[in-house]
């Protein structure tokens, strides 16, 4: 039942209105509103038990094992998200003096700080709200870099075909041509295409290592070359990092502009679809374009950098400094793990990653790049399965949800055919992944023995499948009081 | 280890399984020179006990007792219910809902938080939400841009009564691609764009943003803007507080036919400050140019038994399908924010926010009155206002606002380097939050600190120039 | 799966423990315990999946109607919750001095203020942690009053048959025989059986009005004068106080003594069986014996009264105040509703009952009281379901859970056969009663049509109907590792 | 209408339906002369807003900087897991489980937490909470009087070393039955009941209680006790603190056979010191006399399916079912505190519990070195000791407390009431949450305090008799 079906004329939850004010308002009627919105008028008790059970109907970290890969569903400490509610940081101004937030920019220094010295990088900005503002920011700090140069013909970015939608779609809001190169059958990315497609023209290219395949590209240093001798600049698309934490770091790789997805790896909560934080961290060279505002820290006190420090910043991409409840989670969350626990991310993320596929793989399972170590993640394909018994990767994975576990990403990246990329992170146990192995073997069993059973998935939720096409064809987009 | 639950007895047995030695030869396939070995610049790993030691001497330090700055992020009642339900693991742990039978609650909370933006903006359709006001008004012009077919101007007119951070992200934003953006000033006596000057402004453009409120706190008279702008072959834009449209015309209602499309910043909605976000963007638009509108959408549809449920919908905008030729690129967005605001606009309903900001104005209106009764202290602007408003100082702005910190009152935003045009411009905002005594403590206050501040312009902080010392 | 099912020898959250301090102790061995106790091995995620899940299996006010006779399941304010979660009253000592805690104390006084106003009474303690330790502290201070005037041969407390277990229990608590009296077919006392039994023997009797059964008892003037007259004192049972809160006042009905719960009237959270709050208000006579601490108001500042200041108190009943945190959470809610609001609890929570039971009724379900209002509650009873369906209370309360709705409560009052006490409370919407009462009609009908399907139910639950048999047969109390 | 969801619409149809004009008739069968119109004492209505800020108010006055008090409630890291768990709706809203079906999720949580306790006691069962750990104690003493197959004896012997607040509430409640309380003296050398003072009070008993740590932090002599007590046919009852039981030898383990009852205050188990309460009470005893244990108790069972299940079980001794003749009188217990120390044991386990016992001890013994060093301050016991000890201080406590509450420190509890043998004697106590630095603070203000103190007792408090002026 939807909220606005439990809505009563009149009906209210009195407790949470200001008092009435019987005042006459000087606002001319013209710019007055005449009729009402349609919200509920439900009772607060109503509506802690509409949301209370319409919550219930989700997946989630705290409730299922979700192996999405790229996504890094990893345990998002509920401590870091209580102490984000202390009333210092919740009921504080972000235009507050600067001498009144002390705390909290302590905090975005602190941060800073930690991010160069995970990336290897020189310059980091928080301000970006999600890893694609991340990359936005990147490829517009790469077009201010060559257009101080006076470099300015160049009007194209590489992507590999691999690469996450984001990375095409945000040079392209820089304003950049995309031209995509393919990826070979080990999963590194093909030199010899990348140096036919590198040119007077190239701006830069948006790679992510290890990539969305999941393998770690070994030409990286290679790749590097070709492109800086080129006159281009290497973006890293931080949503791997997870995989390298502390084990390698872009900078050391040879990328000029990274950007970091908070909500992967440092553990921020997804919150049904965000919100997410993409700093981004340069190396040397593009320091000063870095987006506004930063904090900087001058003889014990902590001051907002903005346009006047830093004049050739590609400028501003929120109203504030971005979405600083992120940042203050991912900072406690790098403070709870250390220089200790910052490593050990990538290497149990690793082994997670790899003892599925090994399970998987003995139990029959196609890994894509059978030849490639797993890194964080890993792809199998259903193909062959799909060929042999018509099941597709989809079935596979709405059968997964009947037995308790999320789903992992399908159909990406788009060059494998009916893939699944599994992506563990390291918080889950060996008992955990031992029983999803166990439901994919037994799901397999079951495309061989009774496919529609897979076809017909799910069969435990509140809903069936659902028509897409349909929802896409008759647009349905808001509810209508009738 | 934190967060990590494997055993000795676990690892080894997993390794067996994969059948290397040990976690090191997992990494055998990254080059050996590119692998580090330690993180020196970071601190030493923290207790959850020891954190929350750290963390709650920070928050100390940025406890005000009296907030009375608006400018694009509203202290309001929150409450406690909404973040209660929203904090619930299932909504906070949740990704997005590409498993639509998974996700149902995040789905179908998404569809009625549609139809309530949409309503509320009296438009036909509402996104998922975008990062936050500043974003979604340059997403809204890109849109307007692509989706005007009356025009090929590439021309966007923005009055400078917009919130200027919000022009700045604009300009950083949709500068990338070209677009040109002009700045319409405003009038000196009501702090408005007013018909005259946009008169010296006419000719084709892609598109008009409007503010409701605007940056100043007053209003802009809508339906004559948006009539202009219409002849003017522009799509209308506005950018508004979702709050306020609970009293003021909304922009599905302006003018003859009513603004295009309707954006803005959602923090008044349920989310509390917090040093400046998480937030979220609101963009609606009509119905005939939903197909340019940026970031997700839900829609309704039925299962295989015809059930009702919820999917994620449109995705042919979006860059995990269509990549470089999406409507945007954005992927994460602000999904918890809006969880937060659904279940805010259900407690409060039609008449709860609008009693809320009526007590918003009635607030703000009161403090104007006290004001004003401080000698040198002007209200720069005639007009209506909703609840911010500027005023004239007889001393420099900086140094008044730093006499009041010592009250532990932050006394509003200095526009000296944002409007110097408006000598020593103070804007100033109070919500519902503030009751009399509070104002007449803002006012008491305000004397004292107009009494000790030095005439002299103080407080220049020493600029650090990037490219010279890096940051 | 158990917790202990899910841990791993030397797993941890070790974010949680302490830092490891290697210096000695000095503790004699003897005195130190060699084994671990069993408790989990398990991680952080481990644990707020497992207990979330554990969560989603319990009904509760916020995901359902739950209209539980005697128990007032009415929604518990998010806010007030919330705000007793505020730092200064979480972390604050109970044997702080005075002046470093009066703002718990000023919350307390307020509340012992409010409850006297609502009850008529001269005196309030908030000691007791529940209704049933409310009882005993009422009783003990009965026989205290007795005992300080040398009428020391009272030994009997009178109770109604329809009174609730805490009742007499109490009584035997505090060194009395009970003798049980019996409630007329109206539902009231019978007048002649309360003459017949009071006596020089008589110390007190206990009371609900309205009573457990659901209905005013009329005579309660009467029947104080007779108790009175005996030289006995007059017990209420406040579990009922929702149905009166600024209606009738017990004070003014002729109680001596009575006990609030805070977890019903008053809205605190039930917590899955408590805590409680269990407030004692006396009339004059009875002051002096009223249990410490209690807060008194001096010139603006607020004290703990003990045993200096009280010599004739009962006692302490626990090692503080009692239960704090309920207390403040009361005090809160009383705040909101404020002198408007707490006599539309009584007013809306009649309404509510009386609401469905005409409906039902309608539908042909058989009030056990048929001449008489409802008051917040009242029983059906399936006496005749039983005896021409061969179905029971219990068939229709697991059907109902199937339905989405908590089960009314069954077989209490144990006087009438086959019952359900049905209490609404004031905060559910007569859209949701109407859902209820379409259960039931629908139910009725099943039963009709197929009573298997109630003698089976529940049938959607996490598990089915339960072996209570064998439960207490074969205790199996504690998890043994294997 | 606070909470109150009906509408005008909603309340006629409903009076209609039931066949009344007012909602005022369905009090009709109330006399009218005990009818009431309105409530003058009570105060107008809060919003939540108001209130929030109220309670804001009013918390602030009750924060304090460093709390070195002790004495039944200790302050301890509890992470915040453990609340935001327990905090969920389906927790904290649901009633006492009696529709097992539909509420497994308690049952199982409870099993789960009988099993924990059980094993941190050494006992074979438990039962699922009391009220706190002082009625716990009465109770335990009930069942004791109850159990006890060997004497008749209705003597029960209590050191004089319990907590005063937990033999006043023993005294409180067993003391309506008639039961004799016998308070056995402690040796003011060690703080400690000893064998030589027991000697004094042989003879048969009911029971025998023992803490451990005592009240004064020292650790009794707990096999040489039990055993003592067993000879005079006495059941024992150990009261102790359950955190301290991961590292101590635990009743169960006690003397030849161990003690039958153990029972204490839960709360250092993730209950927060929330001024007082709610906290729990736990109660474990031996096997063979479970069916005196009074309370909830949940059993393992199976449905009719054969799958595994949890119901309440035994409720044969429950006032519910046996009424007059019930084991107690106890109904609504502390379920939501023991939900939360469910959680937060499992977060432990049992090396981080003892690890946390380790931490309070060394804190303690901290404290104890540097606070010996300042001149005239002594510690009044030897012998082994937990988290806590008494201090002899050279000036009157309270006036030092005072002192001391000026930098905002609790300093500890003053003995002078309860214990004025021990020349201004103060309970000091130290937890895991207290660093070198805390402690630091604590010995430097401690002199400073000394220093500034009177030394005439002061603070001598009105009392008032209430029989004189009411409450
Ligand atoms: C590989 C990759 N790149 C970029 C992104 C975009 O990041 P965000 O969703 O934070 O904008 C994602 C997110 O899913 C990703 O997986
Ligand atoms: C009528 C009645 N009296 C007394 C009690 C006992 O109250 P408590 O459970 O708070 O001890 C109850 C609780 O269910 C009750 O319903």
């Amino acid at each position: 039942m939807l909220i606005f079906e439990q809505s009563q004329k009149n009906r209210s939850a009195t407790v949470q209105y200001p008092r009435a004010i019987s005042q006459k308002m000087d606002i001319p009627k013209a710019l007055l509103r005449q009729d009402e919105p349609l919200l509920p008028e439900v009772s607060e008790l109503e509506v802690v038990r509409h949301y209370t059970r319409l919550s219930r109907k989700n997946f989630s970290i705290d409730t299922q094992f979700y192996p999405l890969g790229s996504c890094t569903m990893k345990y998002n400490p509920r401590g870091v998200h209580r102490l984000a509610f202390l009333e210092g940081f919740l009921n504080h101004h972000p235009l507050s003096l600067d001498s009144q937030s002390q705390g909290f920019m302590s905090c975005t220094y602190e941060l800073q700080e930690i991010l160069k010295a995970v990336t290897g990088m020189k310059g980091v900005s928080l301000t970006p709200m999600a890893g694609a503002q991340g990359e936005f920011a990147g490829v517009a700090m790469i077009r201010a870099y060559h257009q101080a140069r006076g470099d300015v013909a160049r009007d194209e970015i590489i992507v590999p075909d691999a690469a996450h939608g984001t990375n095409p779609a945000s040079a392209v809001q820089c304003g950049y041509k995309v031209k995509e190169i393919p990826t070979g059958a080990d999963g590194n990315i093909n030199m010899e295409a990348l140096r036919a497609a590198v040119g007077p023209q190239t701006a830069g290219i948006m790679l992510t290592n290890p990539s969305t395949l999941g393998v770690f590209e070994q030409k990286i240093k290679e790749m590097s070359e070709i492109v800086h001798k080129a006159g281009g600049l290497l973006y890293y698309d931080g949503a791997n990092l997870n995989a390298i934490l502390g084990k390698v770091r872009p900078g050391d790789m040879g990328f000029d502009v990274m950007h970091i997805n908070l909500h992967k790896t440092f553990a921020t909560p997804h919150g049904g679809g965000g919100p997410g934080g993409g700093p981004v961290a340069v190396g040397e060279r593009l320091v000063p374009y870095l987006p506004i505002p930063m904090v900087t820290k001058q003889g014990g006190t902590y001051r907002w950098l903005t346009e006047e420090d830093c004049p050739d910043t590609i400028g501003r991409l929120s109203a504030f400094m971005g979405n600083g409840g992120i940042i203050l989670r991912a900072l406690m969350y790098a403070r709870l793990l250390g220089k200790q626990g910052m490593h050990r991310v990538a290497e149990f993320a690793t082994l997670n990653a790899n003892y599925i596929l090994a399970k998987l793989r003995t139990a029959g399972f196609t890994p894509a790049y059978p030849t490639r170590r797993a890194s964080h993640e890993f792809i199998i394909t259903l193909k062959q399965e799909a060929k042999e018994l018509h099941i597709t990767a989809l079935d596979v994975a709405k059968r997964l949800l009947d037995y308790g576990f999320h789903a992992p990403t399908m159909y990406f990246p788009l060059l494998v055919p009916e893939c699944l990329l599994i992506e563990p992170t390291e918080t889950e146990s060996k008992q955990v992944l031992d029983r999803f192995v166990d439901a994919m073997v037994q799901i397999l069993q079951e495309a061989k023995d009774n496919p529609d059973l897979l076809r017909s998935a799910p069969h435990t939720l509140p809903v069936k499948r659902l028509d897409e096409v349909k929802a896409a064809r008759e647009l349905d987009l808001v509810y209508r009081a009738c | 280890m934190p967060f990590i639950p494997h055993t000795e007895k676990d690892i080894k047995d997993m390794l067996s399984t994969i059948g290397v030695a040990k976690i090191e030869d997992l990494f055998d396939e990254i080059p050996a020179n590119l692998r580090i070995k330690e993180l020196p610049a970071i601190p030493e790993g923290l207790t959850e006990m020891e954190l929350a030691r750290l963390m709650r001497e920070r928050a100390e330090q940025d406890l005000s007792a009296l907030c009375f700055i608006g400018a694009g992020a509203y202290e309001h009642h929150i409450p406690a219910a909404v973040w209660e339900v929203t904090s619930r693991g299932e909504f906070l742990t949740a990704y997005t809902p590409y498993q639509a039978e998974a996700s149902q609650g995040t789905l179908q909370l998404l569809y009625e938080y549609q139809t309530m933006m949409a309503s509320l903006m009296a438009l036909d359709v509402s996104n998922a939400s975008l990062y936050d006001g500043a974003s979604a008004l340059a997403e809204a012009i890109l849109m307007a841009v692509r989706a005007n077919r009356q025009t090929k101007s590439q021309r966007i007119l923005i009055p400078q009564t917009v919130h200027p951070h919000y022009r700045h992200v604009v300009k950083t934003i949709v500068g990338q691609q070209g677009i040109e953006i002009v700045e319409v000033p405003f009038d000196p006596k009501t702090g408005t764009t007013t018909l005259a000057i946009l008169q010296k402004m006419a000719g084709e453009a892609a598109a008009f943003v409007i503010p409701q409120p605007n940056f100043f706190g007053a209003l802009e008279d809508v339906d004559a803007l948006t009539d202009w702008a219409h002849q003017q072959k522009a799509l209308v834009i506005g950018v508004v507080n979702p709050l306020a449209m609970s009293l003021l015309k909304a922009p599905g209602e302006w003018g003859q036919t009513g603004a295009d499309i309707a954006c803005g910043e959602g923090q008044p909605l349920g989310v509390p400050l917090a040093s400046g976000g998480p937030y979220y963007g609101f963009l609606c638009c009509k119905k005939d140019i939903v197909r340019q509108l940026p970031g997700r959408i839900v829609g309704r549809t039925v299962d295989t038994d015809g059930k009702q449920g919820f999917v994620l919908t449109l995705q042919a905008r979006e860059q995990h399908i269509r990549r470089a030729k999406a409507t945007s690129n954005i992927c994460t967005n602000q999904g918890l924010l809006v969880t937060a605001s659904t279940i805010y606009m259900s407690l409060m309903g039609p008449k709860g926010l609008k009693r809320i900001a009526e007590a918003c104005y009635h607030a703000a209106h009161e403090l104007r009155e006290k004001v004003k009764t401080i000698p040198g202290v002007e209200v720069a602007f005639t007009g209506p206002s909703f609840h911010e408003m500027v005023l004239r100082l007889p001393k420099p702005v900086d140094a008044v606002l730093d006499e009041l910190a010592k009250y532990r009152i932050q006394g509003g935003l200095s526009l000296q380097k944002t409007y110097p045009q408006i000598e020593n411009g103070l804007l100033v905002c109070a919500t519902e939050t503030k009751t009399s005594q509070d104002i007449n403590e803002y006012v008491e206050k305000l004397k004292l600190a107009l009494n000790h501040a030095s005439h002299a312009s103080h407080n220049e902080k020493k600029t650090v120039t990037i490219k010279a010392e890096g940051v």
